[in-house]
């Protein structure tokens, strides 16, 4: 079993080839012929580039979480004569293959904790997420490309974070060094290749080594749940802060740690299907309620929500563990240039005034 | 009734093969294009059976969004007939549709929608023929176009092109 | 829901070439529907107690009937559910009778279309609410637009049963084209014998208000409760005050007016009464034609007039009356035969209009009822006539049959031969229609008693020869070409519809066909009503007709009227246009788009202004509905939600 | 000539403020491409005012989107508000359409020589990270990584701004640096992306809708920050009543939402193209828009923002117009 292979920059293709017939496979892409163009994670296909450069726009939450999942499709069958007696036929659609996803970033496997939270860990089991997280592996990658809207260090995560990851990819001059973590991946590393020579391995241990020091962003989240509840019914503070917010969805889209989810059954005639596609907190529609009232009727109470939801509910709830990763596509990402880390940073500043 | 009667100058019945899979909308005002149907009806015009009417009480009801909805969801013909200007019912309803329908036409095609699926006509109740030959017309149409090959899959998931580029 | 389908063989108009039976058990199979059958002819007595019992043993919610056209028997099924005690808006039609079985005759095309239809109008169903009507109160009042025999009719019909009625009619004078004519067909009784006593109980009556010299400036509301403004023109003499005396005519020195009333056939005052019985008998200023209108120092009328109801600063002046229906009788007009180079295209005095002939019979006319011809004169020896002039000829326009042609000739034919006997009346036809009751007896007597000479063929040319008219034809009976040399012709004009009957129209968003004949309901079923409620017709604006005809029409809208006029109230049509408040974004954009003025701003508490839809005033077209951009005004029983659903029904 | 701008926008902003509710205008933001919006009541803030090709974003829609407005009394004083030619049209459009009345507003005019997409700048300067970026005269200067680079304002203009007829505003109340002289003045040049467009073949459009809105993620970003989507929250692509779309992230979903917005700003749409900017998935939603546009002005004669009198002209109609 191998434990680190070296793949050189130009066999990378043939060798994620390789390795697509082993298992499902997941890699950052390009989604628009334009080389700064939007990024995602997207299924192997042959001969398709590797979007290693950057920090893909969008996160790698869909593997696990589809942006629409069926969850189950359904179908009344009626007696031929008596049509009266209909009855329902259900069809789970639970699956999970195993898979692989190959280029992930410290940062989007550390939010997969998040999620893990709400979906696996109990009291109730999401069997859809629990499965396929139960099956995907993460082949995470050092990260050195971080830029000033970066800020994982500050919200417990680091650039060379390995937690949570199955394999760590180092970017060296020439190739990759990828190096199994756990022993379920290493199985996967077979027959890809040899291993580095010392040379290279020395040039990777010395990335590592320099990444891991690196502190990346200055958010001091200290205090910010208790600061956060004081702030809470404070208007002014909201207003100053996010009266230019669109209340469009990009934040909670694109964002890694964003779980909440919408229920919908779509039926046309005697079939349906019921989904789950993503919902997010900044739509009218998420709090809006059956009797028309909603308790977070404008943009203010919804970003406030978001803020509080990251860093002040989830961490009361959890044991501390924030609610972002601050991988900073929020904040990239933002049609009004929103700075989530502004509107922490100052909860705790004149909390009385 | 002369060799020259309408009946006999409609086309011959379609054959099962060429309706087949065939399916236009038609969104018809109640007052004038609706009855039009019915006066080719009880006059026995022969016409295609491909088109299915909805009935609409005014083409000023018509959402251009209607035509859109049917074509992205795979309809292979749209068809949207009414008063004739200034004969509209309600008046003007058929002036708004005019330009909104007339919008929309010229529109479709820069999203790489076939216009020629979708036609407005002006068809009055006592036009009988004129609506046979509309029909008949544009079903014809239809069938030389073919299938509508529509946008895209009606997955619930993201489609296979979503996945990154083709 | 529950859902029932009845699937009509309507015997074998639609099972002929529809597999009903299949349709009906496909049905079976949608969502919601637990009861679905054939039936031989579901909208007889039997038919309908079929659906009601089904309604009553399967607990049905919503009844769907796959049959003939709904702007046939929708209302009819609406009914039948109605006295099962469902909400007659739980209920929807599919047409597979006009629109499917009667144009092909593929049955597995036909089949599969009738299923399609079937399945859409089962999904549009399952988004059908109840809707329920709201009443309000009747104007008992009745406008009748145009003063001819047919407006008349009506008029008296309903004075007569009580109600209050306004006759609006364009000319100075009623009675229209047959207070023009000297005898009527097929009886030869005089025209204006029979017309005067109902002219003179108009102007009598005390609950007609009569707007002479008056036309339809604008009309607004609805069945029960129209507002319509009433353009008087200028007569330049006030009519409360002239008593009709004629002395003004007799002094005024403009001599050469048109005199309308005569065809062009003799000249007028510029200040005249058109005729001596005429109701109302009020002289009028031709301004035309008046001295003092046109600059000239005159007055003399004026002077003359013992009550001073001379106005020359009269304008045009608007009057409102409140009306809960309203009957169109506006009539017709006559062909112009100058569009016929062949017949001279009116540039001979000798070849004359029948309208013309009629005022030259008629004692009151011209030339006191003495046959004289226009250009020197003398009696006629030989009298062509020739017809269908803008008739039955599609060359002109005029593919249609005037209906009355065949018959005037025939009357006329006969008077000439009462006046002159030493005539000879000739007569081109290309048929002779003469389908009423004693008409045929009547053309017979023409040539048999009469001796008129029938010739079965149409008029090549027409040109003068000396000081008469040479008339070439073929006679197609004979096969050959005959010529025929006359004194005087007469061409049969035909009948086309009112001039500006487009625009009165869309004044009462009524519809007209391409020859501008107003559009009945249904041809047969509806003959007198409009797809405008409290919209009636009567008479010849509908298409060609003969007194008879337009004075039974005339009654007929009358009834309609008076059976309106029984109810103090009418039900609203709850298909109308409703607002989600919540949704709503007040834009206003409904109130803009809106042709009825039927939504305005409703204010909220807090001042938020919403739209609001006035249900009596809504008519129901749903361009708001189209317009609104969050779809939160929606037209009742045509949602988007039902659109949408018989459109995905399609495109599954 | 930005500095003296600026300068007389604060004086003027600081004369105005105190007959103001509040004055909407841009700041430096965290990102030195992009400014972000910002609501001054407090006189100490109007320093942080600025303009230039970095305020991309259209303010004219906070006037009409809550909650800016909405605890605002009907009687309050008015707002005062930064425009750029584009952005003046919206909110001539918002005016005709009586979302907002005009003594409502003070309008601070800014002529405007085109504004910058960070895409463009991404192209140019790779993807390392922009520490600053500055204008001198027709250049933008950007250090990014430790490196200077010096690209011409042209080539990173947005392309909304290479066709612009209107770079001057079209109603003000005060106007703030030079006229600017428009780019454009024919259709050609402004419609130049939809021609190009529309003269492929019908595939080769329909394939490049297929690819660009497949990215689509129903964020709804393009229709929030769109000053005439006045619907927002009421959006029929989000409501169930009625039922115009699911879920569901097909294609189809994606083309009907575009259709449903492109079709609701027919006629309307001013051609702002913040639909376009706001699109994380970078989507050219605005070239959609452009077509209705060209469609509005060769057939109707009309062109959005222009006339505070006029009537959109799908709103109306001409019973004489039988020619289309």
């Amino acid at each position: 079993m191998a434990v680190k292979i070296f793949i050189a920059t130009d066999r990378l293709d043939s060798v994620l080839e390789k390795l697509s017939t082993k298992i499902d496979l997941w890699i950052p892409a390009l989604l628009k012929d334009d080389k700064s163009g939007p990024t995602g994670f997207v299924p192997y296909e042959p001969g398709k580039a590797v979007a290693f450069d950057r920090q893909t726009t969008m996160s790698l939450k869909k593997v696990l979480l589809p942006q629409v999942e069926t969850l189950l499709r359904f179908e009344y069958r009626k007696e031929p004569e008596g049509a009266i007696n209909s009855t329902l036929a259900v069809e789970d659609r639970r699956e999970a293959r195993p898979t692989l996803v190959f280029g992930a970033r410290p940062c989007d496997v550390r939010a997969l904790t998040t999620l893990d939270r709400v979906f696996s860990n109990g009291p109730y089991v999401d069997p859809y997420y629990t499965e396929r997280r139960k099956n995907t592996l993460f082949a995470t990658l050092v990260c050195r490309q971080t830029d000033a809207k970066c800020f994982c260090s500050s919200v417990g995560g680091g650039p060379a974070d390995m937690e949570g990851s199955h394999l760590r990819i180092v970017r060296t001059d020439d190739g990759y060094i990828v190096e199994a973590l756990t022993k379920e991946a290493q199985s996967l590393l077979d027959n890809l290749g040899d291993a580095p020579d010392a040379s290279r391995e020395k040039q990777a241990a010395e990335i590592v080594e320099e990444v891991s020091r690196r502190r990346v962003g200055d958010l001091d989240t200290e205090g910010s749940a208790e600061a956060f509840r004081k702030r809470f019914e404070q208007t002014d503070y909201w207003v100053q802060m996010v009266s230019q917010c669109l209340s469009c969805g990009v934040c909670t889209y694109v964002c890694p740690t964003c779980y909440c989810f919408s229920i919908t059954d779509e039926a046309e005639n005697l079939k349906g299907e019921r989904l789950r596609s993503w919902d997010s907190c900044m739509f009218y529609h998420y709090t809006l309620e059956a009797s028309g009232h909603n308790p977070r009727p404008t943009k203010l109470e919804r970003y406030r929500n978001r803020v509080g939801h990251k860093f002040s509910y989830i961490p009361e709830r959890y044991e501390g563990l924030l609610g972002c990763c601050g991988c900073g596509r929020c904040i990239r990402s933002c049609p009004v240039s929103i700075d989530i880390r502004q509107v922490v940073g100052h909860l705790k500043e004149n909390t009385n005034e | 009734m002369t060799d020259s009667s309408p009946r006999s100058s409609a086309p011959a019945d379609q054959t099962a093969a060429n309706t087949q899979g065939i399916k236009i909308v038609g969104f018809l005002c109640n007052w004038c294009s609706y009855g039009g149907a019915d006066t080719a009806g009880v006059c026995r015009f022969k016409q295609p059976t491909d088109l299915r009417i909805v009935r609409i009480p005014c083409t000023g009801r018509m959402d251009p969004l209607f035509v859109a909805k049917s074509l992205i969801y795979g309809m292979d013909g749209v068809l949207v007939s009414g008063c004739h200007p200034r004969d509209c019912h309600y008046a003007v309803g058929n002036f708004y549709a005019r330009r909104r329908m007339e919008a929309l036409k010229l529109f479709l095609p820069f999203m790489g929608i076939d216009t020629r699926r979708f036609r407005y006509t002006w068809v009055s109740a006592s036009e009988g023929q004129q609506w046979q030959k509309v029909v008949t017309e544009f079903s014809e149409e239809i069938h030389r176009l073919g299938p509508n090959p529509g946008v895209g899959p009606r997955s619930g998931e993201n489609s296979k092109i979503s996945n990154g580029l083709r | 829901m529950r859902i029932g389908v009845f699937v009509c063989n309507c015997g074998t108009n639609i099972a002929g070439t529809v597999d009903t039976k299949r349709v009906a058990s496909e049905a079976l199979s949608f969502a919601d529907v637990v009861y679905a059958t054939n039936y031989m002819y579901t909208c007889s007595e039997p038919g309908q107690q079929e659906i009601q019992r089904a309604i009553g043993e399967h607990g049905l919610q919503g009844v769907v009937v796959a049959a003939c056209s709904p702007r046939m028997h929708e209302p009819t099924f609406r009914r039948a559910v109605e006295k099962a005690g469902l909400n007659r808006y739980m209920f929807e039609m599919a047409n597979i009778r006009e629109h499917v079985s009667w144009i092909g005759n593929d049955r597995e095309a036909n089949t599969q279309k009738a299923i399609d239809l079937v399945r859409m109008a089962v999904a549009k169903l399952r988004f059908n609410n109840p809707l329920f009507s709201s009443k309000m109160p009747v104007n008992k009042r009745l406008l009748v637009i145009g003063g001819g025999v047919a407006g008349i009719q009506a008029a008296l019909d309903c004075a007569d049963g009580g109600m209050d009625v306004v006759m609006v009619e364009r000319k100075q004078y009623i009675g229209g084209k047959m207070a023009k004519l000297d005898k009527t067909f097929p009886t030869i009784d005089c025209s204006s014998c029979i017309l005067g006593p109902k002219m003179v109980d108009v102007s009598q009556k005390e609950n007609i208000t009569l707007y002479a010299a008056s036309e339809i400036e604008s009309i607004s509301g609805y069945i029960g409760n129209f507002t319509v403004q009433i353009r008087k023109k200028a007569t330049y003499v006030n009519w409360e005050a002239c008593t009709g005396c004629g002395l003004c005519t007799e002094k005024c020195p403009s001599k050469k007016a048109a005199d309308y009333f005569n065809e062009g056939l003799g000249a007028a005052r510029a200040i005249n009464i058109p005729f001596p019985q005429a109701i109302p008998k009020k002289a009028a200023i031709d301004a035309q034609f008046c001295r003092q209108l046109n600059g000239k120092k005159c007055g003399v009328c004026a002077k003359v007039c013992p009550v001073q109801a001379v106005d020359f600063e009269m304008k045009d002046s608007i009057v409102t009356e409140q009306v809960g229906a309203i009957i169109v009788a506006t009539g017709y007009d006559l062909f112009d035969h100058s569009a016929y180079g062949e017949y001279g295209a009116g540039r001979y005095p000798d070849v004359i209009s029948g309208i013309q002939y009629e005022r030259i019979l008629s004692a009151s006319g011209p030339y006191g009822g003495h046959i004289r011809r226009p250009s020197d004169g003398k009696e006629p020896k030989d009298i062509v006539f020739i017809s269908c002039v803008g008739s039955r000829d599609a060359s002109v326009g005029r593919p249609y049959c005037s209906g009355i042609c065949c018959m005037y000739i025939a009357k006329q034919a006969i008077l000439t031969r009462d006046h002159l006997p030493e005539s000879n009346s000739y007569v081109f036809y290309m048929d002779i229609r003469s389908p009423g009751k004693n008409y045929d007896e009547f053309v017979r007597r023409a040539q048999e008693e009469y001796g008129v000479q029938y010739i079965r063929g149409r008029v090549g040319k027409i040109y003068p020869r000396g000081d008469r008219m040479v008339v070439q034809g073929a006679d197609t009976l004979l096969g050959v070409q005959v010529e025929v040399e006359a004194d005087l012709v007469v061409l049969a004009t035909g009948v086309e519809s009112s001039a500006g009957a487009g625009e009165l129209a869309e004044k009462l968003r009524i519809s007209y066909d391409q020859y501008g004949f107003y559009m009945e309901s249904h041809p047969k079923l509806r003959p007198v009503e409009t797809n405008t409620a409290g919209v009636y017709l009567a008479g010849a604006c509908q298409g060609p007709k003969d007194i008879p005809s337009s004075v039974a029409q005339g009654s007929a809208a009358a009834s309609k009227v008076q059976s309106l006029f029984a109810h103090d109230t009418i039900e609203t049509n709850p298909q109308v246009a409703l607002v989600n408040e919540r949704t709503c974004i007040s834009c206003g954009k409904c109130i803009q788009v809106c042709p009825f003025g039927a939504i305005q701003w409703k204010e909220l508490r807090g001042g938020i202004k919403k739209a609001e839809v006035l249900p009596t005033v809504c008519q129901g077209c749903g361009v708001c509905n189209a317009t609104c951009p969050p779809k939160a005004i929606q037209l009742q029983h045509a949602t988007d939600n039902q659109i949408l659903a018989e459109v995905n029904e399609l495109c599954a | 000539m930005l500095e003296t701008d600026r300068i007389q926008l604060h004086k003027l902003v600081e004369e105005a403020l105190p007959e103001l509710d509040m004055m909407i205008g841009w700041t430096e933001s965290c990102d030195p491409l992009q400014t972000t919006p910002v609501f001054i009541r407090d006189a100490k803030l109007i320093s942080k005012l600025t303009l230039g090709p970095f305020c991309s974003q259209n303010l004219a829609g906070y006037l009409v989107k809550p909650p800016a407005l909405e605890s605002v009394p009907k009687d309050a004083k008015p707002i005062g508000i930064c425009v750029k030619g584009c952005d003046s049209r919206s909110l001539v459009a918002l005016i005709q359409e009586k979302f907002i009345s005009r003594d409502r507003v003070r309008i601070f005019g800014i002529p405007c020589r085109g504004t910058i997409d960070w895409r463009k700048v991404a192209q140019r300067v790779g993807l390392s990270d922009v520490k600053s970026a500055t204008v001198e005269d027709d250049f933008l200067v950007i250090d990014a990584s430790g490196t200077t680079h010096r690209i011409g304002l042209e080539d990173v203009l947005a392309r909304k701004c290479l066709g612009c007829r209107y770079p001057n505003p079209i109603i003000q109340d005060v106007l703030v640096g030079q006229v600017a002289t428009p780019r454009s003045s024919s259709l050609e040049t402004t419609y130049r992306d939809v021609d190009a467009l529309d003269n492929k073949p019908i595939e080769e459009r329909l394939a490049f809708w297929q690819s660009e809105l497949d990215r689509c993620i129903r964020c709804y970003a393009c229709r929030n920050a769109c000053p005439l989507c006045v619907c927002q929250d009421k959006c029929i692509a989000e409501t169930r009543e009625p039922r115009w779309l699911t879920q569901r992230v097909g294609l189809p979903e994606k083309f009907l939402f575009h259709f449903i917005h492109a079709m609701h700003l027919a006629g309307r749409c001013t051609g702002c193209g913040e639909c376009e900017r706001v699109c994380p998935m970078d989507i050219p939603v605005t070239l959609i828009k452009e077509k209705l546009n060209k469609i509005m002005e060769e057939m109707l004669g009309y062109s959005a923002g222009l006339d505070p009198d006029g009537v959109p002209p799908l709103l109306t109609f001409n019973p004489g117009e039988t020619e289309i």
